[in-house]
């Protein structure tokens, strides 16, 4: 059963320097609360996991927790450029990152085969393209029944997965609707897992399109209200989508990144 | 930018996306990523094809934003769509066994043979000179799709002679490479430009200017292309925007501001 | 887009003799009306496939319908044995019955790869039983980064996949609920497609733990109230426990069958 | 059936049945099928386990009926679980990565290696005496949760020396065939029959009657054996069924005969 911790406690306990750690999320429920006090608790030599590293990874990057990125798509989403992201690649800035990418269909079906047990996964694609030059983790599979070959990609299991959703109950349950992304599979894949949630409710009252992670399957629930912001929580909040603009001039320059997470996130304090 | 300037009360990106619009059959399903493709695609949407199936990413399937979406993950997608599945299962069950028409790209370079880079700019990817965003869902869309659409602004640091990263294939090094390599799809079906639009030629597969914007030249377009740039005869003019096009476009693109908090 | 058309005019465009016809369904949502026009129309050489045949398939086979079963469980749900199944496997009665047996895991993956474009999947399974010695379909095949030998299944692609389903729209937009079972899979596997609904209403309002197939990947909707009786839909009505129950009586006589037959499907007239 | 007649007010199945629920500590996950097991399992999460997760492979993840189900797809199941997935996620997601503590099984067959049989008896696949339902989901079962619980009438012919087709594996041929095909789950840990209690011998893998049920002898667990039953010394005799047990289990069959319409 999941136990219902405070997210400072949930982050000492679970995330280890030099982790791989996925918080995942697409556009919506990115877990920015639980990003934030791992850059507070100053995680080190991370391996950083997700499809769509945004601008809490850009938070992450420029922060120096991270040694390596994992992904496939690394913008601002409607925006632009990451900033920190650039520079981290192409000056080391704050130290150098290593980049291992894949394609958006590689990376959620390596997360499947993490989910599944599985050591790889097969799939269509990759074919033809620069990608798997850069990284071990493509390779090819002949079908045992037809002879065609095909792209294998090895799984993901990271150490960690976070993810943020609408509500837990008591028990740990996990609730949360709306564009769930790959999040059940990260959670899955992982070797431990934590949620953060906007509320913990007595039942979780069934919701359409909504995807249940029982309490068995998962680590830690936090309670943190606007863990998401300036992502967002359907039927919670809307996307703060100023912030995502303004941080383009926040995080182009060094300086102002700093000014900005110190006062934003090392002085913030918990917020659970 | 090398395009020229709106010459009639309408600019480039206008008839760039009113050209991009238009090629949208009603009725079938298009991959739409966010940008220049998902405001053409909700542009054909609002005008001349209401029944296009929108399919973001995000695992929206069938999404009817009344208004334009800021992310491949807004919310109005969600609001509005048929089906919402999970990311696995847009790419697994919905694009990779070919049920998706159009496939919509932008790219930061593409080639003669529409091979497209959005991933780095510079010889050596360890040291890059720019580090784009990457791959995101662009290489399996262009397998995948029965065919590509590609709308991208035409210059000559992004039409170059060879793209520095393959990140998605076009039609490889010419023809027969995409049967080669087994790509399901039909390859890049046509570019839209904010000059013209861009054909590949039956034969060779090389990308041919096809057909200009109003007010554009040949020359134009040969001058913002870093390859020499094949050009078909006769080369047509295509309609400019018109009224009811422009009026559309412009209120979508409003409501994307209005969104502003 | 999926055309709404009646009944026996979609089994006749969609249903070919020597066919291979998936009805799929778990218990829940069977989708014997369908099931029974396609004995009234008296297909021939059908290569059957469902993971559970149940009463449904004794029927089809009993009737004669049926050169070929692909199965991984065949009984009658919570009563017992299938009896006009044992009849054709052990008397070849009324006619030879070709067996594929599979496990479910199996059979659920080669559904995912048909749905996927993929010509087989991957999954642990069937190690050290007899399964594999009695079907060409499973193989195995080397992880192209651990080495690891897994399992091999071969895809399944049914000529056409019949389910039935709570609600369909006029664009011919499907929403099922409850246990979906393996039916999107099986739809989307397959090259044609027919799904019969318990009503057609104007819109799907949505419904927690709903399955919608977009009208744009189903082949046809047709409208048949009560199309899953005796088997139920969530949410319309419940299973008709006692028939499966007096069917245990029925099928174990040949004439006993052949005159229920009569009465309650050649007779019947199509349901819709 | 071989058992002995009800000695005290309760019969051999209803013994059997309570030998089962016993078995299942609370709070583990528990992949139960139909009939038997699915009687166990409901009676352990109504008396010592209430938060014991059953797990059906119709996709129900976490059922709590309040009645007892009549198929592994009844609508209860459904109504009162935690999640309904999908059921290539159930054997992908759930089963196959080990997350499952317990899966509770039957048989037609086995084998003194508690191999299992559900498909053919007779030697002739082809043609076999008898057509059993087949595999279902036994075979991942059997080879993916952390152990395996089987529940069975215990006579010669289903207690047979060789099983004449392995629906699910046991411990194979003995010691160290489990590791050798690469199953990952810990294999039979019990088996719970009408007449007592069999487990593996920790060196031999052969299953060893441990238990008895009250006024069950050793001779008549052997003469229901098909082979010479290896019987640990001491045996000990299960404690018979509570009155709270019994009313427990007696309501929840109530239940299921009370559904019919």
């Amino acid at each position: 059963m999941a136990t219902l911790v405070p997210l400072a406690q949930a982050v000492a306990e679970l995330v280890r320097d030099g982790d791989v750690v996925a918080l995942e999320g697409f556009t919506h429920l990115i877990p920015f609360a639980a990003g934030h006090e791992i850059i507070r608790q100053r995680r080190q030599e991370l391996t950083l996991v997700r499809m769509t590293p945004d601008v809490i990874y850009d938070q992450l990057i420029g922060a120096g927790c991270a040694r390596r990125l994992v992904f496939s798509w690394g913008g601002n989403p409607g925006v632009g450029s990451l900033h920190r992201f650039r520079d981290a690649v192409q000056h080391s800035w704050p130290r150098p990152l290593e980049l291992e990418e894949h394609s958006h269909a590689g990376m959620a079906n390596r997360y499947v085969a993490g989910a599944s047990g599985l050591p790889f996964a097969v799939l269509r694609g990759y074919t033809g393209t620069d990608l798997p030059r850069h990284t071990a983790n493509v390779s090819s599979v002949d079908c045992p029944f037809t002879g065609e070959t095909l792209t294998a990609v090895a799984a993901l299991r990271p150490d960690v997965t976070v993810v943020h959703a609408q509500r837990a109950d008591r028990a740990g349950n996990v609730q949360l609707w709306g564009i769930t992304g790959v999040q059940k599979e990260a959670v899955l894949a992982a070797h431990r897992s934590l949620v953060t949630v906007e509320e913990v409710v007595p039942e979780l009252t069934p919701v359409p399109g909504q995807v249940v992670l029982p309490g068995w399957a998962v680590t830690a629930v936090a309670e943190v209200p606007g863990g998401a912001h300036p992502s967002y929580a359907q039927g919670y909040s809307v996307r703060d989508n100023d912030f995502y603009r303004a941080w383009d001039a926040v995080s182009r320059d060094r300086d102002t990144f700093r000014a900005w997470l110190d006062r934003h996130v090392h002085r913030a304090g918990a917020a659970a | 930018m090398s395009g020229p300037p709106p010459p009639a009360g309408w600019t480039a990106d206008e008839m760039m996306t009113v050209a991009a619009a238009r090629q949208l059959r009603d009725g079938v399903a298009c991959f739409v990523g966010i940008g220049l493709p998902s405001t053409a695609a909700n542009l054909a949407r609002a005008t001349h094809a209401p029944d296009l199936v929108l399919v973001y990413e995000s695992g929206c399937l069938g999404a009817k934003p009344d208004r334009l979406p800021l992310s491949i993950g807004d919310g109005v997608l969600a609001d509005t769509a048929d089906a919402v599945v999970s990311v696995p299962e847009v790419f697994n069950y919905w694009l990779q066994p070919g049920r998706i028409d159009v496939g919509f790209l932008g790219a930061a370079q593409l080639d003669r043979y529409g091979n497209l880079n959005t991933t780095v700019v510079g010889d050596d990817y360890a040291a890059p000179a720019v580090r784009l965003p990457g791959a995101g869902g662009a290489p399996e869309i262009a397998a995948s799709c029965r065919e590509v659409v590609v709308i991208v602004r035409q210059n000559p640091r992004t039409f170059t002679s060879r793209v520095d990263f393959v990140t998605s294939v076009g039609y490889g090094t010419g023809p027969g490479d995409r049967e080669r390599l087994g790509l399901r799809g039909g390859g890049p079906r046509l570019v839209i430009t904010d000059l013209g639009v861009l054909e590949p030629d039956p034969v060779s597969c090389e990308l041919t200017l096809t057909r200009l914007h109003p007010g554009v030249t040949r020359e134009q377009a040969r001058a913002a292309t870093g390859w020499e740039l094949a050009v078909a005869e006769p080369l047509t003019t295509n309609d400019p925007p018109t009224a009811h096009e422009l009026a559309v476009l412009r209120a979508l693109q409003a409501t994307a501001e209005g969104s502003r908090p």
